[in-house]
């Protein structure tokens, strides 16, 4: 077996063991998950692990699903953003994991304990479906997969206030989701094609591919929460279970926003225009004082974590604004993987510390 | 409704028309046909009807994501169903049953049972050379589950126990297993060998029928409890 | 004018009606009616359009059985949370404080 | 030509469904509306010469979506609870 050949299995092995593990939290529910939920996690931490590894070594990897080739069937693909967003969203994941096995204390209902690890896993499954797709309508399917569960995760507890920010959340991402498919949609109907890399070079600048740049823009900012769309955000990360929002903080919000940064270096770079870039860039700028201010005005710990990830997804949408417009795209670049990873880390473990702080405090 | 919220949604909605109008309007003639890659698949991919092989076959991770997503929603249902439970006797809906509940539509129900199972037989059968496959099969099933429901019982096909629990993930679980045994034999996911497909496809179908009715079900209800065996 | 642009242009109009009515209610079970209106346009703009002046195509129409079905997922969902919703405040709307 | 006029009156249907659907100040009126908009969709797919979606339109777009629908809406009228509008 070739190098190469290893590296290309991990690619769909990053999904399928996140499922496998969904499928096993169904159907043997536990009231001590921690046998269960250990070996998914080192799994998947591995396979992540190895894929960055090889990606690092080997370059662009992909794995043709089915041996359909493209266009005609789907592939995915691993790059340096996804191969580290996948391994990011690995370790973040677990940390997150072992902090509902080891530190158990908002526990409010059964249901809760019943029904996370299914969600959980299915959630970090749609977060790997979404860092390695290659194809505009696959990345549709791996977005509403990705929005229900996180959906499903902050409605768990029950609670009224929980319900509302779902209920919230869940009308914002269907509404962006679909803007997202319309855009598709058009843009299927002007080159015939779904694949990312056949639409590349394919193009061009005209009416019905800027509506639906337009459209796709609209909507996966909607859904990254770029200000000022950002009002389902806070109450939705805010009043969660604290491994939830550290789960959509650090990670959730970014699948659409990296699905946007594909959309645009793949296909939008040649047709966008520097002053269109700009007006994100502007957008983000917005988020960045917005966020930052609404943050200071707030008291409750978690609500105010939850309004500087808006001014922290503001930097990501100047950094792209940067990319686009093309003066110095190299540095462009370097900083947006690093606010990526960097806001991950610190959002996650920020969240997963104010949960700690108000649990000992209250108690 | 204020007069403000009523402006902006109108203008919003004119917006709308005239970006679509004008994109569908100036479309020109895609650079790029699939059909002769699909006329050129569809004999290695061990069925005859275009829409199945799409969806089974170039596609078929589409369909596998999107069967998660079906159980995503029916995983919240059961973790978000009503604490209090309905009482037994009472029937789903006011306004259902006082336009279906009647002794007519109790014997139709009756008569419709074996016609409806018939059909999605039919439809899940058919779905390997003409219209039909196992998302129109299992909602034929799901349609059928609703009128029984509907019409006040609680046993028999439909009933929540640990069968229907089975045939719930059945379907997912099925379709993943398959998928992934290919990488064991060093091929891509969902790579089935070309001899092997139609039957493998036929099986993933049937399995798949009965879990998608079973779901669709189950998110109209969301009471048919599966495991519901209290911890 | 072929059938195909018709039922596109069609699609056109049912999402601009439907994404008016979605921002202008605030009752969520209208804007759930919206919702799947606008999917539904979708769909017709997505296989109307790429059959234009072509055969009949099979791909837009499988991925318009795909999205179908994630439609009822999540209007299901919606539904699920809605009447949780309601059953615990007995309101059909979002609390409108911070609706921006 | 007699084609058109047909493609021409369901097209019409369509939008006038689907507006009271959406605009029909009686929900349970809307809901309805939206099953016959559902119905004559999934006439569109046959004449876009989509007999699957057709099925699964009738099946699902119409029947179990507006029977949820529906079933909601009667969860509502039987609370005792005054409803907000």
């Amino acid at each position: 077996m070739t190098e190469a050949f290893v590296g290309a299995s991990l690619l769909p092995l990053a999904i399928v063991v996140p499922l496998v593990w969904a499928v096993l939290a169904l159907v043997r529910p536990r009231r001590r998950p921690t046998f269960l939920v250990l070996p998914g996690l080192v799994s998947w931490v591995t396979i992540c692990a190895g894929l960055w590894w090889y990606t690092s070594r080997l370059g662009v990897l992909t794995h043709v699903l089915g041996a359909w080739p493209e266009p005609l069937g789907i592939a995915l693909r691993a790059d340096g953003l996804g191969s580290t967003m996948a391994l990011l969203t690995s370790v973040i994941g677990s940390a997150c994991a072992l902090y509902r096995l080891w530190t158990p204390i908002d526990v409010d209902a059964s249901a809760a304990q019943r029904w996370f690890w299914p969600l959980f896993f299915m959630l970090g499954a749609a977060l790997n479906a979404v860092w390695l797709a290659a194809d505009l309508f696959n990345m549709y399917v791996g977005l509403e997969l990705l929005g229900l569960s996180a959906v499903g995760l902050v409605a768990i507890s029950g609670r009224a206030n929980a319900l509302a920010a779902a209920l919230r959340y869940l009308f914002a991402a269907l509404l962006g989701s679909l803007a997202y498919l319309l855009g598709v949609a058009l843009l299927y109907a002007a080159y015939g094609s779904l694949a990312l890399s056949s639409l590349a070079a394919l193009a061009a600048p005209d009416t019905i591919t800027y509506v639906a740049l337009a459209l796709i823009t609209a909507g996966l900012c909607l859904k990254t929460a770029l200000f000022p769309l950002h009002a389902w955000l806070p109450p939705a990360h805010g009043v969660s279970l604290t491994p939830v929002s550290a789960l959509l903080s650090a990670l959730v919000v970014k699948a659409s926003f990296v699905m946007l940064l594909r959309i645009m270096v793949g296909v939008g770079v040649t047709i966008i225009t520097p002053s269109l870039a700009q007006g994100l860039g502007a957008l983000g700028a917005g988020a960045i004082v917005w966020g930052g201010w609404q943050a200071l005005r707030h008291a409750e710990l978690k609500m105010l974590v939850a309004h500087s990830t808006v001014a922290q997804l503001g930097y990501l949408f100047v950094g792209m604004a940067l990319l686009l417009s093309g003066s110095a795209p190299e540095l462009a670049w370097d900083g947006l993987m690093l606010q990526l990873v960097a806001h991950a880390l610190a959002k996650s473990a920020m969240f997963l510390a104010s949960g700690t702080l108000i649990a000992t405090s209250v108690v | 409704m204020n007069r403000a919220r009523a402006f902006a949604s109108g203008a919003l909605s004119v917006g709308m028309a005239v970006m679509l109008g004008s994109a569908v309007l100036t479309r020109e003639f895609p650079p790029f046909d699939l059909a002769v890659d699909l006329a050129e698949g569809i004999p290695r991919s061990g069925v005859a009807h275009p829409i199945t092989a799409v969806l089974l076959q170039f596609r078929s991770y589409d369909t596998l994501l999107e069967i998660a997503v079906l159980l995503v929603a029916v995983v919240v249902a059961l973790a978000l169903r009503d604490p209090t439970p309905a009482d037994e006797s009472s029937p789903e809906s006011v306004i259902l049953d006082s336009v279906i509940n009647t002794p007519v539509l109790t014997s139709l129900t009756m008569t419709l049972l074996p016609l409806m199972t018939m059909t999605a037989v039919y439809l899940l059968w058919a779905g390997a050379f003409q219209p039909g496959g196992a998302f129109q099969a299992g909602a034929v099933l799901a349609a059928l589950g609703v009128l029984w429901r509907v019409s006040g019982r609680r046993t028999g096909p439909f009933a929540a126990n640990r069968w229907s629990h089975v045939a719930l993930l059945a379907g997912f679980a099925g379709f993943l297993a398959a998928a992934t045994t290919t990488l064991l034999f060093g091929r891509p996911l969902l790579a089935w060998p070309s001899s092997y497909a139609g039957a493998i496809i036929v099986a993933i179908e049937t399995v798949l029928t009965v879990s998608i009715g079973i779901s669709l079900l189950g998110l109209f209800a969301s009471a048919p409890a599966p495991g519901d065996e209290r911890v | 004018m072929s059938a195909e642009l018709w039922y596109a242009l069609v699609g056109v109009v049912l999402v601009a009606a439907a994404f008016g009515a979605f921002m202008a209610h605030t009752h969520l079970l209208r804007r759930l009616l919206a919702f799947n209106i606008m999917g539904t346009g979708c769909f017709l703009i997505l296989v109307g359009l790429a059959q234009h002046e072509r055969a009949p195509d099979p791909i837009p129409q499988a991925l318009v059985l795909t999205g179908i079905v994630v439609a009822v997922a999540s209007t299901a969902l919606a539904l699920i949370l809605f009447r949780r919703w309601f059953a615990a405040t007995g309101r059909t709307t979002l609390p409108e404080e911070d609706d921006g | 030509m007699l084609t058109m006029l047909f493609d021409a009156l369901l097209g019409l249907g369509l939008v006038v469904a689907a507006l009271g659907a959406l605009w029909s100040r009686d929900l349970f009126r809307a809901v309805v509306l939206f099953i016959v908009f559902g119905l004559l969709v999934a006439l569109a797919w046959i004449r876009l010469q989509a007999p699957d979606v057709a099925l699964a339109e009738a099946a699902i777009g119409a029947g179990l979506t507006g029977a949820l629908l529906l079933d909601a809406i009667g969860h509502l009228r039987r609370t005792p609870r005054p409803e907000k509008s």
